[in-house]
């Protein structure tokens, strides 16, 4: 147990995975899988298992996520690392062919595959691919692939291991905005399921829906929102496919108003699903979008940070709609 | 548009038959000299080099080749002949007669049988069922799921397009023209990582080459040193397009060789030609020395999909596909190629061997084809597929919910 | 004016503009674009325009969008049709640069370029990429290019007038269950606009919203529930970006009940959306989804038939709700 | 890693230069025979193959080039000096400096002014800046652009990585490694469709040859006789991999070559190699001859992103970069090409060819530094971009509405 990032806490479990089964493969792009943290050793795949096992090859993200994917179709349990830039280069094969190919062989194919998929710290300053917050939807909407989006240290370390040892595909979004965060994190190895949503504060008043890099605003705008008296209940999502109908259904029941926040798109972000699987469930709540506009992400911060929803922005939203 | 070849390095294995001329080039040639004619299955064996390793194989393993083919082709037929005059019959095909020769030759040199962790890999992509038999398939299963039935090798959820038994290695088909070369490498990345001297094999047509999913099959295959094969079935036409608007190369080997792969053009009509590559190739994998590429030339009977043009009874289709709409191969060419057929290519180098005479070749013949009806029969009969069961096998576990009721 | 197919209507539309405009392009994979009608001339863009302008290249439906994308950055309005089972191929060069190139550019970057991504027939008996009908949702979410799905031959043709002289990237997505569809349909242009969805029928018990493949469906649904004295209003979307609300909330602020129907899954399907949009502005209203279940179709036609929504799911799914 | 080179043709235009050995035997010959400090910027140019175009030029636009070359260089060191000594500003940069030959050469060989539907256009996609000066975009307008500002290239919309001019025919970056390929193969078949003579160049990485798109946009550039220059600036690395991880041939043109597309590898810190072999591709392009290949054998003097390890005023990085991790390139090595600078061969060249003086020499740099300082003088006073203009153009017309209150 200590204090360790997000990225540590992943690379920790992907180590011990890796150490229990030698066929295990990781496939990285220019940038080694090393991560470090104050007080433990130095974690290197790359040195540990051996090029043989954890290797780079050229910029080519969708061939890495095939490379896993056939991995894994052999009988070899496989992940990678896809960095943001490259995000949406494998969806076809995901979509396509790894979504499809356990149904279509009527069950008979088995794929131990995570992506991890990083989605950018959406940095002002930058623009276009690289801010943007996007494929959360793009790989929800995929049947037969499990997507999920941890949002704090101990849950990445869990799902990861949850993750490598699923038969289903798995799409792991990293969200690296949270790259800073640290919590206590066990050293040995444990499970976060993949298909439920975390209530990170009971509430009476209002249910506020995010996941993923949404949730430090989220939990700030509770807190001040608390401070003014309002009973916030906080759900994180962590699942988006499967999502968790029932945490959101019961949650709505007791409140009666819904807040969903995005730092995706507005237009069938995560909010639209949770909002719809909720209107469907509850009669006469009340409900609300916070998210980022249908727009890309310009370069100039002025523009940027206005666009983003953050704890400000989402307090007000919550005070308009209570 | 006609291309120039600009490749300089001679096609290895080329053999007297058709092989990859342009379309109108090979048509001169033919009408000019009455070649075509000229070719028969018993000259095409008749030359210095080939027969390497096959000719050091067992009596049984020749006879299982020429089983083999022959499966194929009277699947092909008897589920064109089930198309063609039984109204109840559901099932549909990307017919392989005429390519029988390659799926056959490849599968010899694999390891088919045994623990999963220990058979080759063959990935079949796209127009499977030749693949499938050749890889061992359980025949009346796989006409079960081409008839979409319960009990059929993928439970019905896959039909011909999506053929899977992992029990023989047949990773399958996924219907897509491309993604598999890139996941084939993959399975061959596991094997190499894990110590294993299994190999992985891709199918693709001549379409593939023009994907960019075939640089990186190929380019990743060389530079981390991979037990992949990829055979490319050059029948010369993607639906109904000829492979010269697709690719500058007479030879689409030249392609693969540019990265430094081994690379081999071989007669695909010729079994014991495309064995004699694949066990090279294997052999090499399976000793590290990393990736190779077979072109095989080669040719398909029918249409594209489905047996429009065919005659119920008779090999092959000549009619005009109307899926062709303004381009569409001719008659004749199909009838040149039709000359140079596998099963007979096959069967002859077997007698001329000693290896079987004319009478056991053609009861064989007939044993195979009892054997396929037999299987049609038995798909026949079983059972529809319960609709909620569409619900399952998305995950591993359980069902998702039905959404289509509200 | 005559009774006109889907796609000779679209081919039509296209013809013209290349008549008009000789710097347009044309690329298509294998299949040459050529329609017949009975009584017309058949069209034969290739023929008509020669093999510098309408050209097929191999099976690279990334290049072949890509390439439109370049042609229209240097002036020349280019379209192409991506056949299904590519449907997705060109995903990341149309959400990652087309969507985002003029924003970044500061608005500098003009792509008059159409892609027409066909969509399955959903023909039972195929399975996997040959029978889904889910790309609907992953262009909807993309920012900066117009995503709409005509449903009837006479929007088909408007809409493509539109979406050619349109300065903005356009995905038309053609679903192809429809070609057997005719209409009348005018012989001279005209424009059907990108941005507005159609009230099919109005009423006042129920809004049943759908688009594409899943119009006439529920077309008849409303037409057995008008025979039972159910007062159905009727709503193609066709623009799915960006999605027409006012028509969407005016209607259901009438009727207080939403039914959405959606062949692609139910996960952030488009009706999702709807019902997201119509929530956060009416209130007290009842909603319920219709959709595929998030599963890939499955090839025996007695599962598939099953878990497509049909006209007769529709209107008992209407008749629960009301 | 190490690999073997399996290319048998040597390569075009090799000079003395340390080109593109893989580092470790690059490394090896540097310190056995010295043989690096003994490469002179005097020696590289006199050498008798070059100059062939170059020397029928006017000495106006040779000193124009000399001008580009020292616009980039100096908008290079300039903005690395704010980036290490002013807290306030708050632009970067993918630095070119070191690379700044092969822009101007490729560009000085394109029409980059007239109407849209006349000039060329150069896709940069990447480490745009050098490009952007090279094929003529306002200087000042780019310097606000990199500091966000509303009067900039792009209304700061872009910064650095998304740069874009129409009016120069400039399309500009897209900050992805790959696309652009397809893209500007796109527009050269506009072109050839439009029956016009203009070209479109395309720019890309070493890190460009393993993408799929590197496959899709040759194949069909050779397939459709495209007029489409690419142009790969082989720096050795990809962010900190040295390119033998992603590419198999120590030449990327013997790549290009295997789809029978003219490919030429060149001194990529010679401008006048440069030019020339970019003329003799523009020149067959305008002709209806089809696509070229033109590998330029360069180095970055930066690390891959912003300033790391570099020192305010002097130029290069030499530290090491965290971004690096584990892996990361020599000193030495950077210091042996910093010593064949392709300012010092360009300028060194005129003086050479009577061009220029030295005193003239220093004086066009003098002016150039000059020009560069208020330039971002001017940018810094621009004006800050207003929030809501981030709702516009999104498409042609209007804006799209604010979601992010609720
Ligand atoms: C990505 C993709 N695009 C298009 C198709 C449609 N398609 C199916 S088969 C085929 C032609 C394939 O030609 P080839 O690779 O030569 O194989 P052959 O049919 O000749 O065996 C095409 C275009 C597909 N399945 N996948
Ligand atoms: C598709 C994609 N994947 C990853 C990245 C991240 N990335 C930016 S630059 C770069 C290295 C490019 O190397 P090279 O092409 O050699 O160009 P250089 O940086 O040397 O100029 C990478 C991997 C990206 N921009 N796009
Ligand atoms: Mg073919
Ligand atoms: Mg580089």
């Amino acid at each position: 147990m200590a204090q360790k990032s997000w990225m540590y806490s992943v690379l920790e479990a992907v180590q011990y995975e890796m150490q229990q089964d030698p066929s295990m493969i990781w496939i990285f792009e220019l940038t080694p899988p090393v991560a470090s943290n104050p007080g433990k050793p130095v974690i290197n795949l790359e040195t540990e298992f051996g090029r043989k096992r954890v290797t780079n090859t050229g910029i080519d993200e969708n061939w890495m996520a095939s490379c896993c994917l056939g991995a894994s179709l052999a009988g070899s349990r496989a992940a990678t690392y896809i960095p943001y830039q490259g995000a949406l280069m494998p969806f076809q094969v995901i979509q396509n062919v790894a979504g499809k190919l356990r149904h279509m062989t009527g069950g008979r194919a088995s794929m131990p595959v995570v992506w991890i998929i990083e989605m950018t710290g959406q940095t002002p300053g930058f623009a276009g691919q690289h801010s943007c917050y996007e494929e959360d939807s793009y790989y929800a909407h995929v049947p037969g692939v499990r997507t999920v989006i941890p949002s704090t240290p101990y849950d990445a370390k869990g799902m990861m291991h949850a993750a490598l040892r699923s038969p289903d595909p798995v799409v792991y979004l990293y969200p690296a905005g949270l790259r800073t965060l640290t919590e206590e994190v066990p050293d040995e190895a444990y499970e976060v399921p993949l298909d439920k949503a975390a209530v990170r504060q009971e509430g009476n008043d209002l249910t506020i829906v995010s996941s993923g890099g949404g949730m430090p605003g989220v939990l700030e705008a509770a807190a001040t929102l608390g401070g003014e008296g309002m009973s916030v209940e906080v759900i994180d999502l962590r699942a988006l496919k499967e999502m968790d109908t029932e945490t959101l259904v019961n949650s709505v029941a007791k409140t009666r108003h819904l807040l969903t926040v995005d730092q995706s798109y507005y237009t069938l972000g995560p909010g639209a699903e949770v909002i719809a699987r909720v209107a469907e469930n509850v009669e006469g709540a009340k409900y609300k979008r916070v998210a980022f506009p249908d727009a890309p992400p310009p370069a100039s911060p002025e523009m940027f940070t206005w666009m983003r929803p953050d704890a400000e922005k989402i307090a007000g939203a919550a005070r308009a709609l209570v | 548009m006609e291309h120039e070849t600009t490749s300089k390095s001679a096609p290895v294995d080329q053999v007297d038959a058709p092989a990859s001329e342009s379309r109108r080039g090979f048509l001169q040639i033919a009408a000019l000299t009455g070649a075509v004619a000229a070719v028969s299955g018993r000259r095409a064996w008749a030359n210095g080099d080939i027969g390497f390793h096959a000719k050091d194989l067992s009596d049984d393993k020749l006879v299982d080749m020429y089983r083999t083919i022959l499966k194929i082709r009277w699947h092909e037929r008897t589920q064109a002949d089930e198309m063609l005059t039984n109204p109840d019959y559901r099932g549909y095909n990307h017919f392989y007669a005429g390519q029988e020769a390659v799926a056959t030759g490849v599968c010899a040199a694999l390891r088919n049988d045994g623990p999963f962790e220990q058979i080759d890999l063959a990935y079949s992509s796209h127009r499977p069922s030749g693949h499938a038999i050749a890889k061992g398939v359980d025949i009346p299963k796989m006409c079960a799921e081409n008839d979409f039935r319960a009990t059929g090798l993928n439970g019905g959820y896959a039909a011909e397009m999506h053929l899977s038994d992992p029990d023989v290695g047949f990773i399958g088909a996924d219907g897509m023209i491309g993604p598999s070369m890139p996941i084939a490498s993959g399975s061959a990345f596991a094997f190499r990582a894990r110590g294993s001297d299994q190999v992985a094999v891709v199918f693709g047509g001549d379409g593939t080459y023009a994907t960019p999913h075939f640089h990186s099959a190929l380019n990743n295959a060389k530079l981390l040193d991979l037990p992949l094969i990829y055979v490319l079935e050059n029948n010369l036409y993607h639906q109904y397009a000829h492979y010269s608007y697709s690719c500058p190369h007479r030879d689409i080997a030249d392609a693969a060789a540019a990265y430094g792969i081994p690379s081999r053009v071989v007669d695909g009509q010729d079994v014991l030609q495309v064995y004699n590559a694949a066990k090279d190739a294997v052999d090499r994998a399976r000793a590290g020395g990393g990736p190779s590429f077979i072109e095989a030339k080669t040719y398909r009977y029918y249409n594209h999909w489905g047996a429009p043009g065919a005659t119920a009874g008779e090999l092959g289709a000549f009619g005009y596909d109307p899926l062709a709409i303004t381009s569409f191969r001719p008659e004749r060419e199909v009838r040149a190629w039709m000359q140079r057929d596998p099963v007979d290519i096959c069967r002859n180098t077997l007698v001329d061997w000693d290896v079987l005479d004319e009478t056991r070749a053609a009861e064989i013949e007939t044993e195979v084809k009892a054997e396929i009806e037999a299987a049609f029969a038995w798909a026949s009969e079983q059972p529809l597929c319960t609709p909620e069961d569409g619900l399952k096998n998305v995950f591993a576990d359980g069902a998702v919910p039905a959404r289509q009721f509200g």
